[in-house]
């Protein structure tokens, strides 16, 4: 764990003891798993996130997407009444086929990560709400599909299932982002995409495969949304859910200029996230300040990291000018 | 040792620098280095690569503050200096590395941050004077572009000329040249040498840094050597000669001047063969090249002249508009520079800075970049045989540096370019491309890769060379290509070689052959 | 939706304050109206987003379009008074949903939001007639319909041991919405019951106490008619819902608008309101509501 | 004019020709009026963009602080009664210290402008939706100001005064960009600001200059958006209105990644931005898909000017070819 994510760790710590302090329901089994439920589904999200980020790229779009697989995957079972794994594949395939398309016209057509994935941004959602004709995706009472129920809202040991697939997830993505070729190909491409294909890596390739990790991986935590709230009015489903994506990986140490960051980050950037969020409710503080807590936490916890790798870098420089004189006169 | 001085004894100096030091986290850039600059005359400053030239220039330009030490301005003495303040003293820089604004025209870049302004408070550029201010340095540098060019359509040789320009711009007391000649070629290297002259003439002082010691010899009135930061010793115009120079630099003699050495083997067979290939820059010129194993084939020719362009293109990563391409006979199809690296053929470009090496990689992490696969075990990337592999080419090419892991941007430029050959090695080239191998490079480094690309040839790989520096094309060469606004011009073999003929193929001349057999057409 | 040509049949727009499943019964109620008046056009029409700026937009260019007679749920009825008179003057404006009785508007049809939520607050009363303590959840909570149904209801709760704690807002995220209910669960562990004010505040509410096993445990009070919270008032776990009627808006409405082009000024009230009144479904008349609701939205 | 601003204004006059060509009123004086206005709010908004684009950073709390600044225009004026022309300079003042805090941010504690404006839209909303308790900022029923409401809302000669308002902003712009000092300076720093600091500029100042200019004209818009819905909620008010100004710059010609694009693209961008939605309006396409209508153009305009870019150099290439074929004998 590198000394950035420690930072961050304890800043989730000192919030939760403080939070404790005031409200020690902070801490009773029911609030923790409620929240490490969300924490898996932004979670989720944010990791796709960040493979994008890594490579210097970025993905506006995926609020409007979990809002549109959201849509699809409730009336493909509900309403079309498909077998659930089938359409959970179908989703999963479209998420994947989606973030292709993105990867493909961001490095074979050369358009902007930016200006692709705000498009996707406006186009996915005007869709979903075109499907609906503006109306709700939602179950009739009583619909029930106790597997996949159990497996996206379920508990295991009080643990939610979503919270040990993120788990799983997590543990995976680290192996391939800090362990794998590929991984290292991603950092390479986010530090110098020139220099990377001069050194024969396909750069394209590489790039739309990062694309096509953060689609299926929003398409299941669209899935997992949509099993949350098991009802989506696509006008408003996963607004700005981009934002929280891109918040805690911004919050987790990662660079928007790619090339920087840490999975363990990202993680804990979301569980910041989710920890201020539950606190503005257990707290009783009103929810119009939801955002701006959320807002001054990341710009305080920004400048902190900042200032203080400032501060680190100096105090190495005055270090090594020490060593430096002191090792002189053996010369 | 101690320096001698015995230059101008009647001229003051108006600039002096008394125990200047600068670290950075590692590394003493430089320490206890004193000197002055009086007006009009032209110091030649060399050392080896990392020896602290440009952290003294930055240190002039403003770029970069000392961490102690005096630096005196016309009686003034500062702890350090300002961008502003050096420009403001007088001091005009063309750094190293270069510093242009693509989306800008030429003219715009020349009066950058020194535009002519139109009455009012409104601070509009006068764009008309300024033209007319550009016109005259344009040509003082020998321009074959015009001022409303944008910067990006220019070759990087053509920017180090709006570089030039832009620091003669500059009223300047002082001009600070870092490297401006690393890729200038022949021709437009001697118009340089010519300004230097006129700003000598005209009472300007010059720094002028230079790994080519010969045009050092030929300009400068006084010679500073710099060897591990600190000033090794300084030369009176009288004592500036190669040996001389080549001894305070790098502590001892050279045993041998920079050349590959003699093959030692025939040419073989030809390995890479490109047939009426055309490029985008030209795409009117069919280009046909052959490249035989064991055989250095140089490739000289003037400033865009398209050396660049067909070396990108056969390593894959511009597209080839036509022509075939095959590989020991066989048709090869590179359309990407993966494709390239898959079959053996590697390029060392032109810019390491943006494409040879990633500057916030590791040594480490660039060696085994272009090789992961097989620093990997089940597609994990296996930290022991990455290391194992970047010792053993820094050890192998003598990489200055703390350590392998060490961030490849804090090394000099000598040294990043001598990663980006360690990646290639440590694979297994069957053709190397080198463009501008030695640019930046110092004398011993250079050697030292000399020796490289002949051992590569010798080990039967094909070689080809893509220089400006006639000494070092004619010097290292089996064979010479020279090209001519996109086309080889001809082809000169060993008992051909000379600068003459090298240049009138490179303006599209016919050579004077010593058998009228041989070679161009 | 037909194109709306210059010179076609006269056009009628129902213009909504955002997309929501609660006008997909207005619209069905267009479409019953549509049948009966084959002079006239008539459009549903949703802003794309629930914003004064953007439905302010969306009148302005119908009115260009040519439409005739214009129906809003205006997104801030109390301050938009000039633009609403600005449409006013160039076709005939009736408002609906929520009033804007200071505008030029010819008519107001709908029902009271104060009185829905003093409904709510009669529900409250009967399923708990020893007191208790309510939290309301909410979309906006600046929005007036959200702030006069919570009014309605506090007025009614007023003199009861039943006591709005607080209200808390979700910004219409239905993630948030849910999480708001659990995060209520654990911080306030002494409430009795819960009001959703929004149509999808009372599906998860009962989505959120399902899970935590606390259906039928906490009293909840429903707003409107989406079929989860019908479900709940047909299990018993939602004491009852208050539901608006929005079919007759828009059925009523449209006929009205038509008439009064026409001429026929009859339908419209000395007081210009014309109040359809909420109704509280609660176990006994689940039933008939759903079955009248489907025959409605002709599924 | 470049090539490109061509490009641009054509297709605006086709989707015009188009539209009215089925309805006829799409060029009727009120309708265009109407679309003027709007262009003129959001011009204005897209220009302060443009000015922070150009240097290569972003500005992503513009539709927050439309919703904060116009929040407490309303309110001075509205409740606390405070002579308008004194409100209005208040306000601007206010936008342009905001706009100098993000420079400062960015420039002397090295924060990425993503960040700090990502920061400001949590921040500014949450802010405007407390200081109003998450109620509206209206006038009350009479409340008028004919001053304050001709030059914002009013006419001259048929055309809205803000339409007036921001040809004169657009034109003084423009010389400020195009033709002086500064302007240079910022397409400078936008490509390559290492090289600007090396030649002695004060990127720092130019850069915080450029925030504090986009700080100003977002709180003029701000002023004109809150007199033409003189009402505010906070909680959505200028809600993406970010995603015009960018949307607006980047069809315009403009590169997120800084130093390109040109005033009158940005206008350009702006006025096809409103055309469309106006179409939607008025051609009865369902609002729902306006986004969609929005990010199909916005992909097709610059994926056209991206292939249109490699045609023609494809086709200069090609003529070079057969030029050099033709001249080859006479060699
Ligand atoms: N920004 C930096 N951070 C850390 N170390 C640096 C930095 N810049 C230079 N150095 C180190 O300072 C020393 C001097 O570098 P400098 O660039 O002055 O060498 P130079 O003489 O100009 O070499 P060259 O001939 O290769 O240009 C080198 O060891 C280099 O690695
Ligand atoms: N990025 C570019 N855009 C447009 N034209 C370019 C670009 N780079 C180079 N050129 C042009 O292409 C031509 C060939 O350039 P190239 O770099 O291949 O020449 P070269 O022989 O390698 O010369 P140099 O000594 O400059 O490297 C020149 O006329 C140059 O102006
Ligand atoms: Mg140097
Ligand atoms: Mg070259």
């Amino acid at each position: 764990m590198s000394k950035k994510d420690l930072g961050l760790l304890i800043l989730i710590l000192v919030v939760g003891a403080v939070v404790t302090a005031i409200n020690p329901r902070f801490l009773s089994a029911i609030n923790l798993a409620n929240t490490s439920n969300l924490v898996a589904l932004f979670g989720i999200l944010s990791i796709g996130q960040a493979f994008v980020i890594i490579t210097g790229g970025i993905e506006l779009s995926v609020g409007s997407l979990i809002a549109l697989l959201g849509t699809l995957f409730i009336d493909f079972i509900a309403v079309r009444e498909l077998d659930w794994p089938l359409a959970f594949v179908v989703i999963i395939v479209l998420g994947a086929v989606i973030g292709f398309v993105h990867g493909w016209l961001i490095t074979r057509l050369k358009l902007q990560p930016f200006v692709v994935t705000l498009c996707g941004l406006l186009i996915y959602r005007g869709v979903a709400r075109f499907y609906t004709a503006d109306g709700t995706a939602g179950f009739a009472f009583g619909q029930n599909f106790p597997t996949l129920e159990f497996l996206t809202a379920g508990r295991s040991y009080g643990l939610p299932n979503s919270f040990i697939a993120l788990i799983v997830i997590a543990i995976v993505m680290w192996v391939v982002l800090h362990r794998s070729v590929f991984g290292r190909y991603l950092y390479a491409i986010g530090k110098n995409e020139e220099a990377a294909k001069y050194s024969g890596i396909r750069t394209g390739r590489v790039i739309i495969a990062a694309y096509v990790i953060c689609g299926v991986l929003t398409a299941l935590s669209a899935i997992y949304f949509a099993m949350y709230t098991r009802s989506i009015s696509p006008a408003s489903h996963g607004q700005f859910y981009e934002l929280y994506a891109i918040a805690a990986a911004v919050l987790g140490g990662f660079s928007l200029r790619g090339g920087e960051g840490s999975l363990v980050g990202v993680i804990l950037g979301t569980v910041l996230l989710q920890e201020l969020q539950n606190l503005v409710n257990l707290l009783g503080i009103p929810s119009s300040l939801n955002f701006a807590v959320m807002g001054g936490v990341i710009l305080i916890g920004v400048l902190v990291d900042q200032q203080w790798g400032v501060f680190r870098a100096r105090r190495r420089m005055i270090e090594a000018t020490r060593q430096n004189v002191a090792g002189a006169p053996a010369e | 040792m101690t320096p001698t001085d015995t230059t101008h004894p009647d001229t003051a100096p108006f600039l002096s620098l008394e125990a200047v030091r600068k670290t950075y986290p590692g590394v003493v850039a430089l320490d206890r280095f004193s000197m002055e600059v009086r007006p009009g005359e032209v110091i030649g400053l060399v050392g080896e690569n990392g020896a602290g030239k440009s952290t003294l220039m930055k240190i002039l330009g403003g770029v970069t503050r000392p961490d102690s030490g005096t630096i005196t301005v016309d009686g003034a003495a500062h702890d350090g200096l300002t961008v502003e303040q050096s420009i403001g003293s007088g001091i005009a820089f063309v750094h190293q590395e270069l510093n242009l604004f693509e989306n800008l025209d030429v003219a715009a870049n020349i009066f950058f941050g020194r535009e002519p302004l139109k009455a009012g408070p409104l601070r509009l550029v006068d764009r008309a004077r300024l033209r007319e201010m550009v016109a005259p340095l344009l040509k003082r540098v020998g321009a074959n572009f015009s001022a409303d060019a944008p910067v990006a359509s220019l070759s990087l040789a053509q920017q180090q000329m709006v570089e030039i320009a832009k620091a003669l711009s500059i009223k300047a007391r002082l001009v600070i040249l870092d490297e401006p000649t690393s890729s200038l070629p022949m021709a437009e290297t001697e118009k340089l040498l010519d300004v230097i002259k006129g700003l000598k003439a005209q009472g300007i002082s010059v720094i002028f840094i230079s790994h080519r010691l010969h045009e050092i010899e030929r300009v400068a009135d006084r010679v500073v050597v710099l060897r591990d930061g600190t000033l090794a010793g300084t030369l009176a115009k009288d004592r500036i000669n190669h040996d001389e120079m080549v001894r305070l630099m790098i502590g001892r003699m050279l045993k041998e001047r920079e050349k590959a050495g003699e093959a030692t083997r025939a040419p073989g067979s030809v390995a890479l063969a490109a047939e009426a290939i055309r490029t985008s820059t030209y795409p009117d010129r069919p280009v046909s090249i052959e490249l035989r194993r064991a055989e250095i084939l140089g490739l000289a020719g003037l400033v865009g002249s398209g050396r660049t362009e067909l070396a990108r293109v056969l390593f894959g990563i511009e597209e080839r508009l036509a022509g075939s391409v095959t590989l020991n006979g066989k048709p090869l199809d590179v359309g990407s520079a993966a494709d390239a690296v898959a079959n053996g053929i590697f390029l060392v470009p032109e810019d390491r800075k943006l494409t040879g090496v990633l500057l916030d990689l590791s040594i480490a992490q660039n060696i085994s970049l272009p090789n992961l696969p097989a620093h990997a075990r089940r597609s994990l990337v296996s930290a022991g045989a990455e290391l194992a592999t970047a010792e053993k080419q820094k050890k192998n090419l003598g990489i200055k540096a703390p350590s392998v892991l060490t961030r490849t941007g804090t090394l000099s430029g000598g040294n990043q370019q001598k990663v980006v050959l360690a990646k290639w090695l440590a694979m297994n080239p069957k053709v190397m491309i080198l463009d501008e191998p030695t640019r930046g490079i110092d004398i011993g480094a250079k050697a030292e890769i000399y020796g490289l690309m002949r051992a590569l040839a010798d080990a039967g790989v094909a070689v080809l060379m893509i220089s400006s520096d006639m000494e070092e094309v004619i010097g290292v060469s089996d064979r010479i290509a020279v090209m001519h606004e996109g086309q080889i011009s001809g082809i000169l073999d060993k008992d051909d070689f000379s600068q003459e003929n090298v240049l009138l193929l490179a303006v599209g001349k016919k050579p004077k052959l010593l058998q009228a057999a041989g070679g161009a057409q | 939706t037909a194109v709306t040509r210059a010179d076609d049949k006269p056009t009628l727009a129902f213009v909504v304050n955002g997309a929501s499943d609660f006008w997909k019964a207005a619209e069905a109620g267009v479409k019953k109206a549509q049948g009966e008046l084959p002079d006239y056009n008539l459009e549903l029409k949703y802003p794309e987003q629930s914003s004064v700026a953007i439905q302010q937009r969306l009148m302005d260019d119908l009115v260009t379009a040519g439409v005739k007679g214009i129906m809003v749920s205006a997104v801030d009825p109390k301050t938009s008074t000039d633009g609403l008179n600005k449409i006013a003057s160039e076709t005939a404006l009736f408002t609906t949903d929520s009033d804007a009785p200071q505008t030029k508007r010819v008519a107001y049809i709908g029902s009271s939001n104060v009185d829905a939520g003093k409904q709510a607050a009669e529900i409250a009363k009967k399923a708990m007639p020893n007191g208790g303590k309510c939290l309301g959840f909410v979309g906006l909570l600046g929005a007036d319909n959200a702030k006069e149904r919570i009014q309605g209801m506090k007025d009614g709760l007023a003199g009861s041991k039943i006591e709005l704690v607080d209200v808390r807002g979700d910004d219409i995220d239905q993630a948030r919405a849910k999480k708001n209910v659990e995060d209520a669960l654990v911080a306030s562990p002494d409430i009795t019951c819960m009001v959703g004010f929004y149509s999808y505040n009372t599906p998860r509410i009962y989505e959120a106490l399902r899970d935590a096993g606390k259906l039928g445990q906490i009293t909840v009070v429903g707003f409107d008619d989406d079929p989860i919270t019908l479900g709940g008032v047909k299990e018993g776990t939602v004491a009852a819902t208050v539901v608006q009627q929005p079919f007759e808006w828009a059925y009523q409405g449209m006929k009205l608008m038509a008439a009064y082009l026409k001429g026929d000024k009859s339908g419209i009230p000395a007081n210009n309101l014309i109040i359809i009144p909420t109704k509280i479904i609660g176990k006994d008349d689940v039933d008939a509501y759903a079955a009248n609701l489907k025959a409605m939205q002709g599924k």
